[in-house]
């Protein structure tokens, strides 16, 4: 069964920025764009990451340092065994004529997308925002795609301003396709806006806690539709997005509680 | 037909003899005074934190849902792994993560408000006192159909770090504690295969009030060890085993059970087919509970089963459950 | 690497680091004092009633061969069925058939005439006396390499009906019985799960003089039932899990014995893939029981599993299994 | 699994003499001639059988009254369920020229060889044999088929006497091919002898006691070379044959145990 374990050495280690980091996996299985496998460091603790690449000689997942776990994974280096399951949930559309929109490490499963969208021959354009430079994964080869346009907060890659500013125009710019979203909720949620008043379809990656990756935890259900994000999710297009009715708020913690106050926890 | 055959009640039902006008069947079943419209039952600790995703489940066909097991205080439990599939089940050694019964309270009341789906309230606690305590501060707050109490936590008190459900002294104790605290709702209590007798503890349970029995929690525990890197892959290293792999084991104690007690049996454990879940009836479950089957059948299962069940009364002619349930004592 | 990731020893025989010129592994294992070519052992019952199937196994490739468990009288055990296949594993209650001790060390005479891998006697007994009595009778005549104690049948005077192996100072007993009467052969006790706490009966038979303990006997019982005609399938009803279904409880049981014991383990259960036999060593087994896989995987899984093992050791570059056995504990 | 029971109605009840009848089951599994099922009476027992026939309505045994199992098994009417698991074991090659020898019941897997030869297009020539008349299952259909010789040690149908008489011939008659015989061992071991002695191969079909029917409770393991019947039997051939010591010495019995004296028990 893919989602029992499997371990695996760390084929190659690429650095983007300090605490932003590439790892490339033997391709031990196969995934669509918006997937996502759990990286288990024994003794550690296992988390999900969503796929960056899937190349015929190599899996790739693009890791941000932001906790325990995460630190401890941007220590590995090449020959290190981690435990792979998945992949899990459900992915993007191949679709034509698709706009890409990142936040920050969202950018990340965005790249796989957009390999896909390359090997099929179809169209697209990216927008990629994050707070800064040092945020953005892949940052030399989006500078060199002309499909790409780079958005940072503080203006330190690409144009100054949130990725949302290119947003219109590409809406504009075609005919109504897809908008393929992964970042920040708050960014997913102007997206989906901004795609229905445009009268684009939307797909949008969201994250939740997540222990179990198959559906029975309960730990990522989403609030109105009961739907499990590691199922049906991570990307639901307008439809899987009806009823739900925690959109913004804190997400749920390990035990299953819901911060009471505050922004949300991502 | 030669009386070693088969029975006159084995044949009655048997699929291929339809006797009389089929009457429409109900698969509505009462288990401890409530009414389920289906037998199938959400296992706790399967999709069982929030009111939306228990509703969610009900949705699917369950005649009932049971929420995660709470406690007293807010648990995040064991790090990952702690859900672990291979090829015949799963491990699972969430470590009784949940929100606390406060939470779970204010999810109950949702979920009642919306939805008629009779709801098992799932407690668990470290002691006797505890067990008690939980009842009643949940029961101040919400009523739900049926309050279940999982048994299968460590006992600190125990000589082998067992159980209270290894326990039968200990479960009926629990048992009437938690009764004394129900404010007449009924009380089911959650056995475990890990003790020396189950018809014991189950007559333990009974005799001390409990409502319902529901058998069996998760088995063993067990390991699996990555060959790689040579550790026990989950994160707590051991973890009760579920799923297909244990349908022999339910449908035993579910038969055990039945020849032991009188109050009705909740029967789960590896039912992943529809047919399981007729062994289970036929085996003497009033209800059947429904976990890990989610991981491999979908939540398609709850109506696929009861359509198999509902098919199955209906070429038998038979009206209801009733006639199927400890059909295999003979 | 970071220290979370891996330790040193678990880097010295990951499969994708050779150090150095790879030594000519051996598969051979030392067990209470036996020297076995490869750790893997026919389980007792399973093709172990002539002396002739014994050595088709050993032929295929195991270390030792262990008889069908027998007792001072023949008996011809249940009717059929009595072995139940389903899609995780098998259910069994031959009803411990066998033709008497006396006619067993003939055969297990015959075996040891025609071939050098060591023999596992199997025996068991329905009281203390039983037991030393058969292991005295069986001894005058035969002289196998181990003699195994299986302890998990029906002890009568137990409250449950439970077996001897649930209980601690029974196996103990037993155990301190036979060594008396084992004339200096070494003396390993066959454990089931069916007890309170495996470690505290592991430890009970080191304490009596256990030279090794087998672990684990087939679980439960379980019982399928078949829904047409409305019976447990098994003429017993029920009958003990075995195959892959419980290869998570066998290594855990394995893992609880490896750090309760000093004795050696031979852990057994659910091993059907080459692969398994692994997770056992690592946990802490010596050698590896294997029954229900010869009916998964055929004859074949005792050379495929010899084959799987000494590439491990190759690529490791590992003399022996001793560096890999209870690797896991860390 | 095919080795799972599954329970069936009997569709049709075949009366051949008195303790001797056929039973048509639903054709729920495939199976080669010569291999068997296990046939479950729920509350009685469970025995092996020869499959008699597999046409695309119906699977077919055969089964002669020898004790209380099979006593029961003939009160079976049509609708009774009866449990069946199988198909075990190995069965007889499809070889053109091939002369069947059938003692008693033992023609009854050889009625099934007779149909696929049919099928395929392959001749052959059939000596039935049995004490008498009514122990001989198809005797009507027997007497029809002009390839099909009948003797009897009693002469109540075909020839008197013993069905190794018409043997001789049949293996002169023809290029050497292959003897398929099924029936008592006696009658078995003289057919090897035959076979050997004309440069024909041989194809035999024994009986063991059997509990399991899948290799592990080695019950029918052959004394000499622990040969499994169920698994790697029923039907052997000469290589299979090699080695074993115990032709012609009775059956271990349900326990194990080989009784000392006497005859072969069947
Ligand atoms: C479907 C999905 C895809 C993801 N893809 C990527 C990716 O491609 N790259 C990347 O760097 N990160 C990704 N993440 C987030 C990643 O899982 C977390 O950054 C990581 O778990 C943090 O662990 P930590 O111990 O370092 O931080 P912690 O200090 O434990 O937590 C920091 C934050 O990370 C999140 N987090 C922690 N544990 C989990 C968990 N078990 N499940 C979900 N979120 C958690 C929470 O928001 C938490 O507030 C993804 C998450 C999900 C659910
Ligand atoms: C591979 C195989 C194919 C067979 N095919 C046929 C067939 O097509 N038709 C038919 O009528 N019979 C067949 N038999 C024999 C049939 O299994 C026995 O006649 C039946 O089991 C007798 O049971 P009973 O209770 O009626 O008789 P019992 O009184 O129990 O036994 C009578 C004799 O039947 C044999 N027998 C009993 N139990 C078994 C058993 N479990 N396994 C093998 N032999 C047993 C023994 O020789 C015994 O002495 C076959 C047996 C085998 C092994
Ligand atoms: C992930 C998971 C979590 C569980 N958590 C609980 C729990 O909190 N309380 C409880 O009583 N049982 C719990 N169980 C046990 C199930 O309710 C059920 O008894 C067991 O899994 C056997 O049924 P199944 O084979 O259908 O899963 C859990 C099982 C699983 C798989
Ligand atoms: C058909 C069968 C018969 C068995 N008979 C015995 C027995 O006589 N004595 C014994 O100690 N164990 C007996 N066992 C248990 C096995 O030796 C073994 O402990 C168990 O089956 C688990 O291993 P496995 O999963 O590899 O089969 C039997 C098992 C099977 C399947
Ligand atoms: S992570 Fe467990 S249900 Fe989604
Ligand atoms: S009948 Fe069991 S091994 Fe052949």
């Amino acid at each position: 069964m893919a989602d029992t374990m499997q371990t695996v050495p760390i084929l190659e280690v690429i650095a983007h920025h300090a605490g932003l980091k590439s790892f490339l996996l033997p391709p031990v299985l196969e995934a669509e764009p918006g997937q996502f496998v759990t990286v288990w460091l024994p003794g550690v603790d296992e988390k999900p990451f969503a796929l960056s690449g899937r190349r015929p000689h190599a899996l790739e997942i693009t890791v941000k340092a932001v906790g325990p776990f995460t630190r401890r994974l941007l220590e590995a280096r090449p020959g290190d065994r981690v435990g792979l399951r998945g992949p899990f949930g459900r992915g993007f559309s191949l679709t034509g004529g698709a706009v890409l929109v990142g936040g920050g490490i969202g950018n990340a499963p965005l790249r796989f997308l957009a390999q896909r969208l390359d090997e099929a021959g179809l169209p697209f354009s990216w927008l990629a925002g994050a707070r800064q430079a040092a945020d953005l994964p892949f940052e030399a080869y989006l500078q060199r795609d002309p499909r790409v346009r780079i958005f940072t907060d503080d203006g330190s890659a690409g144009t100054a301003g949130p990725v949302t500013v290119g947003l219109a125009t590409a809406l504009a710019s075609g005919p109504a396709a897809v908008v393929c979203g992964a970042g920040p909720e708050p960014m997913l949620l102007a997206l989906r806006e901004a795609a229905r008043r445009a009268g684009w379809r939307a797909e949008l990656s969201f994250e939740r806690y997540m222990k179990c990756g198959i559906g029975l935890c309960g730990q990522c259900c989403l609030d109105g539709s009961g739907l499990r994000l590691c199922v049906e999710g991570p990307v639901l297009d307008e439809a899987a997005m009806q009823g739900v009715t925690e959109w913004g708020l804190p997400h749920r913690g390990p035990s299953g509680r819901r911060p009471s106050a505050g922004p949300p926890s991502r | 037909m030669s009386p070693h055959l088969s029975t006159d009640r084995h044949r009655a039902a048997a699929g291929d003899r339809v006797t009389g006008p089929p009457t429409p069947p109900s698969l509505a079943v009462r288990l401890a005074g409530v009414t389920l419209a289906s037998p199938l039952v959400l296992a706790s600790g399967v999709m069982g934190l929030s009111a939306s995703s228990l509703e969610r489940v009900a949705a699917a066909g369950a005649g009932a849902v049971t929420t995660k097991s709470c406690g007293l205080e807010e648990r995040q439990g064991h790090p990952c792994p702690a859900i672990l599939p291979f090829a015949h089940g799963l491990l699972n050694a969430v470590g009784l993560a949940n929100p606390g019964l406060d939470e779970m309270a204010a999810e109950i009341a949702a979920f009642q408000a919306r939805t008629p789906v009779p709801l098992i309230a799932s407690i668990f606690a470290k002691n006797e006192a505890g067990f008690a305590e939980a009842a009643g501060r949940l029961l101040e707050r919400v009523t739900p159909a049926l309050l279940e109490v999982n048994v299968s936590c460590p006992n600190v008190a125990s000589e082998f770090g067992q159980p209270f459900a290894a326990d039968a002294d200990a479960c009926g104790r629990i048992t009437a504690a938690v009764k004394a605290r129900a404010r007449g709702i009924p009380v089911a209590v959650k056995l475990s295969l890990q003790c020396p007798s189950l018809a014991h503890v189950g007559r333990a349970c009974q005799d001390a009030g409990a409502d319902a029995l529901t058998a069996i929690n998760s088995v063993g525990p067990g390991m699996l060890i990555d060959i790689d890197v040579r550790r026990p892959i989950l994160a707590n290293q051991v973890g009760g085993l579920s799923g297909a792999a244990i349908l022999p084991l339910a449908v035993r104690a579910v038969w055990d059970l039945f020849q032991a007690v009188t109050i009705p049996i909740i029967g789960t454990g590896g039912v992943t087919r529809p047919e399981d879940a007729l062994q289970l009836i036929l085996a003497g479950a009033t209800a059947v509970g429904i976990g890990t089957g989610i991981y491999t059948g979908g939540l398609e299962l709850f109506a696929a089963t009861n359509a198999f069940l509902a098919d199955r009364l209906a070429h038998g002619g038979l009206p209801s459950l009733d006639a199927l349930r400890g059909a295999a004592h003979g």
